[in-house]
């Protein structure tokens, strides 16, 4: 028990410091890039609409103030970090002024985590199955095939999916609808037509995950029942004459768990990486289109908001996968 | 003549390579009958261990059983389907492996690994099979907590006797053990290894044991046979064996090993042959001090010399070896 | 280095990525020949959104640009920016590999973490900021930004491989044998080291055009740098997808898959034959 | 009586393992003393694997830095060799791996090793001498120069391996050889003419460190044996003595564990099953062999034994008090 509570502790010690490290880290280069948000933010607004007004230095001023910005760089990264600490509060939007940059995120973020969990567990799940399937008969010329096919399809950025997608079944054959969550004429609720509107639109953009995602997990998973295949430790359990079922429920999917858990957290952050793309190919409302959006008009705080909170959000999630280690792990759990 | 509880006859297990076959067990024939403790020995790659591998069908590709029969009640194992030969294996036939540190799954608890051999071939509950599990744990020596335990909890030769435990625990008729006292230390070794035959006398079980040490054979043997290059060169029982080894290899493993009694060693010159190039004619007549011209061109068959022994090799030929 | 000539996938891997460069090597060539002197990247050279016929295999976009010309010059680009990106970061990470294997301790786990922290986190958020937010922005410098954030999938693969090489008897054996630090570096450890780097290499590659792709492909970076992404950009925007002009977004799609798919056929070709145990095991 | 060549003195390494918030400790050597005369002998150092003794011989090379304690070579600490004066001492004391595959870079051919080794002792100059030597040393070792000369390592069998690793010191003929668990992968068929070379190099005038778990070996060519247990000396005296009078109850268990070639003379004394309980956990506080012992007494438990003189001979047991 003593263990487990060292175990939790130092996991928690350590996202926590990964994640203070980075926002700072991040912080500061932001910062310290010359010119500031504001500047640059009127800077491309005149370029755009060729507004150039006298008060325009002014303006600039009253909103440097107004978001802090005239203050120097240490007290302002204090200020932030109190501010998201104790307000959960990014500051205000540029382009929704006074919206705060919060509230923008806070809408967008269920949409993302919705879609994406679904999304990756779906895979990871499926991704699993295959993959012990093709290892256990790995002399097949079935399982050869489709190990090709994951050798190639698993390198296939899923952003780069999502647009032939798009492309093919939205443009070209009209099946699927060209972007949003749900049909504008539904209102959300709990009835059938909504849900199903929310599946058929979540449909595509999840598929262009899925299909690649799969592939990696499958890949990753053959291997491991390879080598496990390998261990006396099998053998043994074979000599037993245990039903094939029990063998490779508890002795080889057991035995891969950890490792494709890990698997699953490592590579994360990468997916959350495409999926931002996907969401703004997709026009998905979620915090990937957000980032777009903002990344347009430069608002500052809510890019900054963003990437804060998706930090957040993968680390929890990774740690929330680790806490699950030593439940898969007796070696983890027990010393 | 005796009947043998179980025989094995021409086996042959191969590997596929990108250069070819490696034919590591290769044609190899033998009786063991009931009772008894049975020797495999043979220096490493001679195809000991796929023998034995090859027997319980725990093969894995690239290896492959290539031909040959293993009679067991008057039944071709290998003829049987998987469920037929699962409802065998560990009840009447069971297996022991390298005492190594990956013979048990470590995510499971050492009572889930042993009652799920015994639910899978009785039909006891889940209480029973735990006592069952007790019993045999308590005959090997261990205390009780240790069902409770995973195996990196327990020290290597405690896993050892878990295996042993959880092999003779539906008390099987025969037991295979692929260096089943290895990687220990040898004071451990010699206590399993008294403990499986120990269970032995108590359910009557035949042995067969594989290993690379010949001192070991000495002390628990009955018969053994001796393998060179995938193929049998020599059996017979033990004493026999050692007092008066026929098959030039034979002699020179024998001598070729010092002894706490005897300061005296010597070796087999030469290397041993790769199974992917047998050499032809007897496999060991380039490494052969009697080496005679038909030792180069012809295989020896395997002789019965005596009225137990067997020998491969053309020094017999004529039965006037005495 | 005999075996890689068996591996099916290692050959295959190498004749595509071959080919795609000696496809970049000679653009200036082909595109000077079948442009006349112009620019890929002038607009209104010809007519808007020409059918594809012998005079422009691929036909023209909605700028009156040949789409053949623009595909090599993009792929040009691409391949320079993902190698220069991918060369920096396989630098930073034998370099910070190597401390790690070489200090151990507190500074190991210290590299570690750092790595595995930039694996975790969702990094293209923040690099896309950066290069919103870096005012000009040129080749190189988008290559150090990118080589920035691509150096610990290479580092990943290379930090346990350092480890083990570290710890193979033959380099006790040559420090028995009276060898300095540097011999033991250079003579021992590095031409067993070689085929690791050149793993982590292409991982570092692919990483940094997936990245580079991606920012380009959503507007942002140096426009002047007219890469695979920007030219599917540019069809985008243009409303390719709506009338159908398909093949202008398929064709560096195309491009660059085929690149991320070579360089992991290199790659896994060469773990079957560094790892010989999955070899044997799976026996192809 | 013969000068020591190699004397350890409460030789002691902790091994140290250290994460980001935590550090762990093993002590894999813990004070161990013992001396190679350099009239040449050869003295077996035997214990399980495990047991510390492939660090004791890495630590005599110069592989991994003391914890605390002192090797001294003909007068000098190692740690003073090694900084002013490393090439002699690298002549001097040389080692043979146990593992014959992994001591070979797979880089290059086999015979780059003797050629390097020439090179760097500076044995010869001229490239004629250099090749005439490395066919000498492969001959001296029962190899055919010209079948091995230019192969790959893999192209090698195991005993070819380990016979190049022979003829190395053959060719730089150091005066204390450490050979760590030599013929432990080797065939049985192959392991005698092996350690007849070590016999051989005693003739040359080499002082040999024979590290093995295997008391048959050690009982065959070494002329004192030291016995370690968990990283402690237990028990050290003239091969005679120690196997057929053991002192220390772990060397005696060790003694009559061993098996004998001749089944008509098996094991008298059996264990009874059931009666014995095992713990092989090793008691930290005191004698680290007490959980396993036969003898023990309580103060066994927390005491551990200093070394006592019995017969000219030392052992780390109360039994001997």
């Amino acid at each position: 028990m003593k263990q487990l509570v060292k175990y939790f502790l130092k996991r928690v010690l350590l996202y926590f410091l990964i994640f203070v490290i980075s926002l700072s880290a991040f912080f500061f280069f932001i910062n310290l890039v010359p010119g500031d948000p504001v500047t640059r933010y009127v800077q491309q607004l005149e370029q755009r609409y060729g507004i150039s007004t006298p008060l325009t230095e002014e303006i600039v001023r009253k909103y440097k103030e107004a978001f802090g910005l005239d203050k120097d760089l240490f007290t302002r990264y204090i200020l932030y970090i109190r501010r998201l600490v104790f307000e959960f509060d990014f500051g205000p939007s540029f382009v929704a002024f006074p919206k705060p940059a919060y509230s923008l995120i806070v809408d967008a973020l269920p949409w993302s985590i919705g879609l994406l969990g679904t999304a990756v567990l779906t895979s990871w799940i499926l991704g699993i199955f295959i993959g012990t399937v093709i290892g256990w008969k790995r002399e097949s010329k079935v399982s050869n095939f489709v190990l090709i096919c994951g050798l190639v399809a698993s390198q296939i950025p899923s952003y780069l999916l999502a647009l032939i997608l798009v492309m093919v079944f939205s443009f070209g054959l009209g099946l699927f609808p060209m972007g949003g969550a749900y049909s504008a004429a539904l209102k959300p609720g709990f009835s059938f037509s909504f849900i199903s509107s929310l599946i058929y639109h979540a449909f595509l953009p999840s598929m262009s995950l899925i299909l690649i995602y799969v592939f990696g997990v499958m890949i990753s998973q053959r291997a491991l029942v390879i080598n496990l295949l390998g261990e006396d430790f099998l053998k043994l359990a074979e000599a037993k004459g245990l039903d094939k079922k029990r063998l490779i429920k508890r002795y080889i999917l057991r035995n891969t768990l950890l490792p494709q858990a890990t698997g699953l957290a490592m590579s994360l952050g990468f997916i959350v990486n495409g999926f931002f793309l996907i969401e703004w190919i997709f026009n998905y409302p979620g915090i990937g289109r957000l980032f777009m959006m903002a990344i347009r008009e430069m608002d500052y705080n809510v890019l900054m908001g963003i990437t804060v909170t998706t930090m957040f959000c993968v680390l929890t999630a990774n740690l929330i996968i680790e806490f699950l280690y030593p439940l898969i792990d007796p070696r983890i759990r027990r010393g | 003549m005796k009947e043998p509880l179980i025989e094995i006859r021409d086996l042959r297990v191969y590997f596929r390579t990108i250069y070819g076959d490696a034919r590591s067990t290769d044609g190899v024939s033998l009786k063991i009958f009931e009772n008894e403790v049975f020797g495999i020995a043979g220096e490493s790659g001679c195809g000991k261990s796929t023998l034995v591998e090859g027997v319980l069908r725990l093969m894995k590709p690239p290896g492959y059983i290539k031909s040959g029969e293993v009679i067991y009640k008057g039944k071709n194992l290998f003829e049987l389907t998987e469920e037929e030969f699962n409802k065998i294996r560990w009840k009447e036939i069971a297996y022991i492996p390298q005492g190594s540190m990956n013979s048990l799954n470590p995510v499971l608890k050492v009572e889930e690994q042993m009652i799920d051999a015994i639910l899978s071939h009785t039909d006891t509950s889940k209480e029973e099979a735990k006592q069952i599990a007790l019993e045999a744990l308590d005959s090997v020596g261990l205390p009780e907590d240790v069902i409770n335990m995973y195996p990196h909890e327990l020290s290597g030769g405690m896993r050892q006797r878990v295996c042993i435990a959880m092999s003779t625990c539906l008390k099987p008729k025969i037991i295979f053990g692929d260096e089943p006292v290895t990687a220990l230390d040898v004071v451990m070794q010699k206590l399993n290894l008294q403990t499986i035959m120990h269970l032995k006398e108590k359910i009557g079980l035949t042995v067969v044991m594989v290993a690379h040490d010949m001192a070991w054979h000495a002390e628990v043997c009955d018969r053994m046979a001796i393998m060179y290059a995938g193929k049998v060169v020599e059996t017979g029982p033990v004493e026999e064996i050692f007092l008066n080894p026929l098959h030039p290899y034979t002699e020179g493993l024998l001598n070729a090993v010092p002894s706490l009694k005897r300061k005296f060693a010597k070796s087999i010159p030469g290397i041993a042959p790769s199974p992917l190039n047998w050499p032809p004619g007897c496999r060991f007549h380039p490494r052969c001090y009697r080496k005679m011209n038909i030792c180069e061109n012809e295989e020896p068959e395997l002789k019965l010399i005596d009225s137990e022994r067997y020998v491969a090799c053309h020094l017999y030929n004529g039965g006037n070896w005495k | 280095m005999k075996a890689l000539k068996n591996s099916p996938k290692f050959l295959t891997g190498l004749i595509i990525i071959t080919c795609l460069i000696v496809l970049a090597l000679m653009e200036p060539y082909i595109n000077d020949y079948r442009l006349k002197g112009h620019s890929p990247t002038e607009i209104g050279l010809y007519d808007i959104f020409l059918e594809p016929s012998w005079e422009h295999p691929l036909g023209t976009d909605s700028y009156g640009r040949d789409v053949l010309a623009l595909l090599l010059n993009g792929l040009k680009y691409s391949l320079f920016i993902g190698f220069t990106a991918g060369g920096l970061a396989t630098i930073i990470a034998v370099f910070l590999a190597s401390l790690a294997g070489y200090k151990g301790g507190k500074i190991e786990a210290f590299i570690t973490v750092l790595s595995n922290s930039i694996l975790i986190i969702p990094s293209w958020p923040i690099l896309a900021i950066i290069v919103l937010f870096v005012k000009k922005i040129d080749l190189f410098t988008l290559s150090v930004i990118l080589a920035f954030f691509s150096w610990a999938g290479p580092s990943r693969q290379i930090k346990p491989q350092i480890s083990s090489l570290k710890a193979r008897p033959y380099v006790d054996l040559a420090r028995v044998n009276n060898f300095s630090d540097l011999e033991i570096m250079f003579k021992e450890i590095l031409p067993n080291f070689l085929p690791y780097i050149l793993v982590g290499f292409s991982v570092a590659v692919t990483g940094s055009i997936m990245a580079e792709t991606a920012l380009r492909i959503v507007g942002l970076g140096p426009g002047d740098i007219p890469s695979l992404g920007q030219v599917i950009n540019w069809a985008i925007y243009s409303g390719a997808m709506a009338i159908g002009q398909y093949l202008v977004i398929l064709i560096p799609i195309t491009f660059l898959i085929l690149i991320f798919v070579s360089l992991n056929l290199i790659n896994v070709g060469m773990d079957e034959i560094l790892n010989p145990k999955l070899k044997q095991i799976t026996g192809m | 009586m013969s000068e020591k060549l190699l004397d350890l003195r409460e030789v002691t390494k902790i091994f140290y393992k250290s994460g980001i918030f935590e550090k762990r400790s093993v002590k894999a050597v813990d004070k161990v003393s013992f001396d190679v005369l350099s009239e040449p002998e050869v003295v077996a150092l035997v214990g399980e694997s495990g047991c510390g003794k492939t660090t004791i011989c890495r630590l005599i090379l110069g592989l991994e830095t003391l914890t605390s304690g002192e090797i001294i070579y003909r007068g000098e600490s190692i740690t003073k060799w090694l900084k002013e004066n490393p090439k002699e001492y690298r002549k001097e004391v040389q080692i043979i791996f146990q593992d014959p595959y992994e001591t070979f870079n797979p880089f290059y051919r086999a015979d780059r090793l003797l050629e390097v080794s020439i090179k760097k002792f500076n044995l010869v100059k001229n490239q004629n001498e250099i090749k005439k030597m490395i066919f000498e040393s492969l001959e001296a070792v029962g190899l055919r120069p010209k079948e091995i000369l230019g192969r790959y390592p893999h192209q090698l069998s195991g005993g070819e391996r380990q016979r190049f690793m022979l003829a190395r010191i053959y060719l730089i003929k150091p005066r204390l050889l450490v050979a760590d668990e030599p013929v432990s992968m080797l065939d049985a068929s192959l392991r005698a003419m092996f350690l007849d070379h070590l016999k051989e190099f005693k003739r040359l005038g080499i002082s040999s460190l024979y590290i093995t778990h295997d008391l048959n070996t050690a009982n065959y060519i070494a002329d004192r044996i030291i016995i370690i247990y968990a990283g402690k000396l237990i028990e050290r005296g003239f091969t005679e003595d120690v196997i057929n009078n053991p002192l220390h109850p772990y060397t005696k268990d060790l003694i009559s564990s061993i098996p004998v070639p001749d089944p008509k003379n098996r094991w008298k004394e059996k264990i009874e099953i059931g009666k014995v309980k095992l713990s092989e956990r090793i008691n930290q506080s005191g004698c680290y062999y007490y959980n396993r012992c036969r003898y023990r007494m309580s103060k066994c438990e927390t005491n551990f034994p200093p070394e006592f003189d019995v017969d000219g001979r030392k052992v780390s047991c109360f039994l001997y008090e």
